[in-house]
């Protein structure tokens, strides 16, 4: 075999060959290898981000949609603890407002019953003094005699009074 | 750890397996038949290398079958 | 009928000597040259020009290539380690592709052929493991030497088993190339031989010429996957002892 | 000689690989292309279609976000009409209320001046009774038994003649 007769031209083959495989070596590691790992490596990268990134869309698009829906459902209390809120001060003030007018009202009768009351008595003190005159006159005009002396106005008078005692007896 | 392909794994034994057998054989009598040549211990230092050889291959033929035997386990 | 390996020879085409070295340019390096310029070219031209993110033939034909020595390495070195010899890996496997296939074009010459060509690669990868391994392990990577476990009095007897099988690898690694080339070749030229004997029966060898060729180039191709991926066991064993 | 054989037997293998092994090699090559084409065409049709829906959903966002504000101005406005209604309501009840209490202070003023002039009636057909009683003399009783006789006859009279 010349692979193991030829002993002269071994020297040359393992120069030859060791040198050409560290060239081969030093191009494609210098400029092939890392364009070619980096272009596998860039298009592995960008699928997985493309893949990471719908996961994280997908993760906010969850956020968003519980958002709307708890702004929504915080609108519709709002609304309703608004119009709650109106409906409970309405009452109140109608209560309020119903209770001060008639507690008004129940001091303005109050006071016009007193009123009524003071002017009574005003009323028929006058009317007992008018009584004696209206009395004299009366029974003058009925007895067709003058009275007008001061013994008849006394008369007149303890009449009155007599009179009136009985009717604040009974 | 990444994972491993059956293909790569048969081929690396398959052809393991069959040279380095009968090279640790041939590399045990060499080394031998050196030893009887320095210490002129003829024929024992062959034998002994020779015996070497043969349970160096069969050592590595067996290495090879426990880490088969592991990852069918896995 | 010549004889079936008188073409492993090797002529000199330009003589050089240098300080008592002959390093004359052969055919067998001139055919080598030859296949590393194209390989060389079908990779770094491409990736010179600029790569696309949707690949062209090419690209993908690279990428695969890469992706597959990559996929090896890291299967057997690990992927943190690993990555650091992807680019030498990667080279160990475009060189002995490219010298495998040079040498099927007929007239060329196949470099791997010559057992000390592929011997001269193996004792470099196992020179490259024994430094890997110190370097990595310190005084520690001795104990390849010492399988674990086992009894202390067998210790004596294990060591140079331990070293035979050490060395096996190497000179496995280099033969296992060498044999399977030169098989292939010497087959083809057999039967090439039978094929000129008798020009009227010769069909029938040079027939089989083609399939022989055929699987050649499929050998060509397996035995670069071979001596790379034990490369790769290789390193990785040191690497991660036990 | 041999050169030319093996070239022959070369050839005709390079002929066979491209016919039979070329095709299926391309297609592959096409097939990882098409892959990658269609993963990365994927992936960004999967992006793109999530931005859309969070785009729309933004868009969403604002409307509800309108609507709220709507909903919220709605119950506003709903609880200002209610509140202008019940003032309206609370300012009939007073003015009923006072109307009632007025109508009450007119009815009591009224039985007030009834009693009074029933009083004043009573008072003095009392007091003049017991006046006359003391005053009158019998020329008195007399003249007024005769002026009573006259009195009846002349009513009889009136009678009479009628």
């Amino acid at each position: 075999m010349p692979q193991f007769q030829q002993i002269e031209v071994f020297q040359s083959l393992i120069f030859w060959s060791v040198i050409s495989f560290a060239v081969l070596f030093f191009f494609l590691k210098k400029f092939a290898f890392p364009p070619i790992l980096a272009a596998l490596d860039e298009r592995e990268k960008k699928i997985r981000t493309d893949f990471e990134e719908s996961e994280k869309l997908k993760q906010d698009v969850e956020e968003i949609k519980l958002d709307l829906e708890k702004k929504l459902k915080a609108a519709h209390e709002k609304a309703e603890t608004i119009v709650q809120l109106a409906q409970d001060e309405a009452k109140k003030l109608q209560e309020k407002t119903v209770q001060e007018t008639e507690a008004k009202v129940k001091q303005v009768q109050r006071q016009s019953e007193q009123e009524i009351d003071s002017s009574k008595n005003k009323l028929l003190r006058e009317i007992r003094s008018y009584t004696a005159a209206l009395t004299i006159a009366s029974a003058e005009k009925f007895l067709k005699k003058s009275l007008g002396d001061a013994d008849k106005k006394r008369l007149a008078d303890e009449s009155i009074d007599q009179v009136v005692q009985e009717f604040e007896k009974r | 750890m990444t994972k491993k392909s059956g293909l790569r794994q048969g081929m690396q034994i398959a052809f393991r397996l069959g040279t380095e057998l009968t090279v640790a054989t041939i590399i045990g009598g060499l080394m031998g038949y050196a030893v009887d040549n320095l210490f002129e211990t003829k024929p024992w230092g062959l034998i002994v290398g020779v015996i070497f050889g043969v349970v160096a291959g069969c050592l590595g033929v067996y290495r090879v079958a426990m880490k088969m035997n592991i990852e069918e386990e896995d | 009928m010549g004889n079936p390996l008188h073409h492993f020879e090797v002529h000199n085409v330009i003589p050089i000597h240098i300080g008592g070295l002959d390093l004359s340019i052969s055919n067998a390096v001139i055919a080598m040259w030859v296949g590393l310029a194209l390989i060389g070219s079908m990779f770094v031209l491409p990736a010179k020009r600029g790569l696309s993110l949707i690949p062209s033939r090419l690209q993908n034909v690279l990428e695969i290539a890469l992706e597959f020595i990559r996929g090896m390495v890291y299967e057997f070195i690990g992927e943190e380690e690993g990555k650091k010899y992807v680019p030498f890996i990667a080279s160990l496997f475009l060189f002995v592709l490219a010298c495998n296939l040079i040498g099927m074009i007929p007239g060329s010459y196949t470099i791997t052929c010559q057992i000390v060509v592929t011997g001269v690669f193996a004792l470099g990868i196992f020179i490259m493991t024994l430094v890997i391994g110190f370097s990595k392990h310190g005084l520690h990577f001795l104990g390849i030497l010492v399988p674990p476990g086992i009894p202390k009095v067998l210790i004596p007897l294990m060591i140079p088993i331990e070293i035979i099988s050490m060395v096996a690898r190497p000179v496995s690694l280099s033969v296992r190339l060498f044999a399977n080339m030169t098989a292939g070749h010497t087959i083809l030229a057999v039967l090439f031989g039978l094929a000129m004997s008798s020009v009227m029966i010769g069909w029938l060898p040079f027939g089989f010429t083609i399939a022989i060729n055929g699987l050649e180039i499929a050998i060509a191709f397996i035995q670069a996957y071979i001596f790379t991926i034990l490369t790769c066991v290789y390193i990785g064993d040191v690497i991660n002892l036990h | 000689m041999e050169f030319y054989l093996s070239a022959l037997s070369f050839v005709i293998l390079l002929f066979f690989l491209k016919k039979f092994a070329f095709p299926s090699i391309l297609s592959a090559l096409d097939e990882r292309e098409k892959k990658i084409r269609g993963d990365i065409e994927e992936s960004e049709k999967l992006k793109q279609g999530i931005e859309e829906i969070k785009v729309d959903l933004e868009k969403k966002l604002k409307a509800a976000h309108e609507k709220a504000e709507t909903i919220v101005q709605l119950a506003q406005d709903e609880a200002k009409k209610l509140q202008e209604k019940t003032v309206q309501e609370t300012e009939a009840k007073v003015k009923q209320v006072q109307r009632e209490s007025e109508q009450e202070i007119e009815s009591s003023k009224n039985k007030l001046l009834q009693e009074i002039r029933n009083y004043t009636a009573a008072l003095t057909i009392a007091s003049a009774e017991n006046f006359l009683k003391k005053t009158m003399d019998d020329t008195d009783k007399k003249r007024l038994v005769d002026d009573s006789i006259e009195q009846v006859i002349q009513e009889l009279e009136k009678r009479q003649r009628n």
